[in-house]
């Protein structure tokens, strides 16, 4: 598994930078340069969002800094959680005065930093509320969501939540917001092959040549079984069956669908997958509002895909059209 | 006897020392359960601490609070937070004592444990990091010196692993698939012993 | 090397009904169902741009069809020209009765089909005039330009032709534009690993698990050398190296740079190399305008990127600064 | 001797069976100059030719006509392009002839060449397609019958691929590596090679 870096100790400030200079609208910032925020600064008297997670997964989570989606990203290492230091600067830089709600995955590490960097803010007067994203339908039940993985899923909350912050609501109603929005997201995905962490000597799991794993994490964990490759519609139609089995209370008939590739799968396979989930969906009757298409959320190197559904109803939907803007994705 | 700075920066520079062997094996060992970087992580974090000069700490309070900023500049990791968070408490904890002695060694490793229980939310028994620092704290009680508490801890982890390897995993990213992880090491828990075993040296031909 | 498909016979065709599936503004077209078009239809009174190639390049070719950029595209099936069928719907679709561009990559089907499309149509009194891609420096040495294969480097022509013929310039104008854009461009590929060909048993090329190819082409046609993988700084040098020493004529101090994946690496590798190039062409104080950095032109699984360099004079600047809107590139 | 519809669509059927074993062996040959897919392009416009029902065409004329619309509708493909076209060319030239015999072969195969050059703008010499295509052309000349012409191709095409083994390929995707190219065989004239073959089958028992 060849790699195009460097010295794999710089290979998150290596691509931080490289991607500062291609997208002017984000800046490095924090004491160890390990936050990104939009470049034109914190706006005063809009509630801040700030998001942070593990490197590796790009866009996410850097590169859904911008207007109507997040304000600043606090940046771990490679499938590291963000350290205390960067939550701390990440929520300070999102703070326009009216409190910061903290957005990101819910994993162990990026917990406990964003939840000590809380307590480090509590005498500074910031009011910070969080809200972890727990899509990931394959690692836990039902009657657990909110032990769940957060996936590919987080960028609809980020859109929610940022175009409820845009319109000026204040931090209770955009933690609601990002709160409902998680609540209506489920998100499955599938590996075919493994990536690599630039220090690591070998890959982060295993698959044999004609192996497939369904319902792999985006950072390699253990999916729900391991098999056989099968033709993409096959495929599709599991993913989609099992998230149609796992509706959020209240699912109405109009759904916004994301077929995200997890990095080395080409365009032309989504598209395959993504025809393929249309037509499930639309056997199903529901409708489908804007979809998204390509690699959202990914995994360095890591073959496969996911596939999210983000339930709507009037108020998601809005949230959903709302203008934003950032190097990966565009609402106008 | 008196656990002094110079020991303990002593185990930090045998626990980077290792941790070039380790990096690999822990990797791998993280890959088949969770993503993978256990070892790197580690590698990173205890070369940082390595790097913050605790032999130059003026108190083993002081030394816990170096290697605490090191360890938590250098990762935001479940294991590394949770290493380098309870070492803040230990700091905390002896700020104010004139001298910390091995007898104390293991109600302050329960202290450690305290912390990341509190910090994690996991419980003992769930087959993590924990249960090899509980069991490890448990042993060295009683113990008065380095060679004592050397001894006891090298024991302590090596049963320890062997208890574990045929339980399931109940934190961590190997949680929702616990089947999977019996008869598999859970990495910090194989972290936490292969560490021990580099820092608690025996003297030379001791057994 | 697994790929999420069904049967290899139907790849082109189902991927393309994803496309449109997902992209609204994208319509299927032509007898045989290959061509890609605005769906609004043609804008009478405008130059039109058709364009066209194998398939399994995507976001090219089909994904550039929008406002500002191209009309219409044909798309042929992996790696093998647009029939002539499709070539004549392409045309045809892409007139608005001010004559039409034909712009495309410098291979010898796509010409044979696209020339053989134009004799069709003499006798229907479609004007059509011809500009061909020819950026990779690696195809051809600098007084061989015009047998040179075209690359990555062709979305600049389509977007320097699609501003010229937006603002109602007539087809001489437009053509000339093109080929002053093509003129303009110079692009080096990368590859680190190699696709497979749906319907083939093996990869398109080998390489050993530590080598490269540096000038490789975008079908896997072989490069200059084959040597040990080596760190992306040296890489990167190495590309801007060649495409420095391969100045157009009156290259001036202005370049837009696209630092492209070719399919499988990830936009964090995208980065690192980005980081260098930009440094390396800071230091020819050569200013870096609109740089582009993803995958904008693939080879399906391929692993790999490719360095382009735009040339820029003030009116193909204003011309890369016009409006423009497709699924994959926007400009506003 | 006439050449007969039932023959060119018995040869058409012909080379469609054997592109079942060709299609790998030609996208490798490809793969190692070009982009892989001789092979499978071939074997899908042979298929196509196939299933156009030369055997019901009212001519050869007509056969021709068939053979190169399934053609151009199947590829834009380098070779699969200058085949049907050159289909197309034969078509048209022999529109009026009330027979074809097999002594006109040569001249039409001739015929194609021209008609490919001038499409394709590559030389005799270059290393292609044309290259065996001409020798073929050649070689049929005076031949009257199915079997004096099968003979006379195959013993041309295996002479041709040896003459241009060690000579480099100056036209196609292989043109500005010309000297990676000695040695290996052209893929097109490979595939024509073997289609030659297949088509021009002698007699049972025959040499
Ligand atoms: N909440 C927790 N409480 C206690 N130990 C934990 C917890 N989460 C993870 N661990 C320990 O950390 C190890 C994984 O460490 P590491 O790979 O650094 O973390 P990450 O999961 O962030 O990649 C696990 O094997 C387990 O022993
Ligand atoms: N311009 C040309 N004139 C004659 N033969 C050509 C020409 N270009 C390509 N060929 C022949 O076609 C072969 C390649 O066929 P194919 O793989 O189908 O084309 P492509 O390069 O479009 O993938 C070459 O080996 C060569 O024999
Ligand atoms: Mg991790
Ligand atoms: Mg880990
Ligand atoms: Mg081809
Ligand atoms: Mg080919």
């Amino acid at each position: 598994m060849k790699k195009l870096i460097n010295d794999p100790a710089h290979y998150v400030d290596e691509a931080l930078d490289g991607l500062t200079l291609a997208f002017p609208s984000l800046a490095r910032d924090g004491a160890a340069g390990r936050v990104i925020r939009r470049a034109e600064g914190v706006t005063s008297g809009k509630v801040g969002i700030a998001s942070g997670g593990g490197f590796g997964h790009l866009p996410l989570f850097t590169g859904y800094v911008g207007r109507g989606l997040i304000d600043t990203c606090s940046i771990g290492n490679v499938f590291e959680g963000p350290n205390i230091d960067s939550c701390v600067d990440a929520i300070r830089l999102a703070d326009g005065g009216r409190g910061v709600l903290r957005l990101y995955g819910n994993y162990g590490g990026d917990r406990m930093n964003f939840d000590m960097a809380g307590e480090v803010l509590e005498d500074e007067g910031i009011r910070c509320t969080t809200v972890l994203g727990t899509d990931d339908i394959a690692s836990g039940g039902p009657d657990e969501i909110g032990r769940r993985r957060g996936v590919a899923g987080l960028i609809y909350a980020y859109k929610a939540a940022g175009a409820s912050a845009d319109r000026g609501a204040d931090l209770e109603e955009v933690t609601r917001v990002a709160a409902k929005a998680v609540a209506a997201t489920r998100t499955i995905g599938v590996g075919l092959a493994p990536c690599r962490l630039p220090s690591a000597a070998k890959p982060s799991f295993e698959l044999a040549e004609d192996e497939i794993e369904m319902g792999i994490g985006i950072h390699g964990e253990p999916g729900i079984w391991r098999d056989r490759l099968r033709p993409a519609d096959a495929i599709a139609d599991e993913m989609v069956d099992r998230l149609l089995a796992d509706l959020p209370a209240h699912a109405g008939s109009e759904v916004s669908v994301l077929v995200n590739g997890l990095g080395a799968t080409p365009l032309e396979e989504l598209f395959i997958l993504y025809r393929r989930v249309r037509k499930r969906l639309d056997d199903a009757r529901l409708n489908v509002f804007q979809p998204l298409v390509g690699n959202y959320v990914t995994s360095m190197e890591m073959q496969g895909a996911s596939v999210s559904l983000f339930h709507l109803d009037e108020e998601l939907k809005t949230l959903l059209c709302a203008p934003a803007e950032c190097p990966f994705w565009r609402v106008s | 006897m008196e656990l002094t700075v110079f020991q303990i920066a002593e185990g930090v520079s045998r626990a980077a020392r290792a941790m070039a062997g380790l990096e690999q094996e822990l990797n791998a060992a993280d890959a088949k359960l969770g993503d993978g970087d256990t070892g790197s992580m580690l590698a990173r974090v205890i070369g940082a601490m390595a790097a913050s000069e605790p032999q130059a700490a003026g108190s083993v309070s002081d030394v816990f609070g170096r290697l605490a900023r090191a360890g938590m500049s250098a990762t935001g990791s479940s294991l590394g937070t949770l290493f380098a968070s309870s070492l803040l408490g230990l700091s905390k904890q002896t700020r104010e004592w004139e001298r910390v002695d091995w007898e104390d060694l293991s109600s302050l490793l329960a202290a450690a444990r305290d912390g990341m229980m509190a910090r994690g939310n996991a419980k003992l028994g769930d087959k993590t990091v924990l249960d090899a620092l509980d069991a490890v704290a448990a042993a060295v009680a009683g113990e008065v010196d380095a060679e004592g508490a050397a001894r006891a801890a090298r024991e302590a982890v090596d049963r320890v692993i062997l208890e574990f390897r045929g339980r399931p995993c109940r934190m961590g990213r190997a949680k929702f698939f616990a089947e999977k992880s019996v008869g598999l090491d859970d990495p910090g828990m194989l972290a936490f012993v292969a560490l021990t075993k580099a820092v608690a040296e025996l003297p030379q031909n001791a057994t």
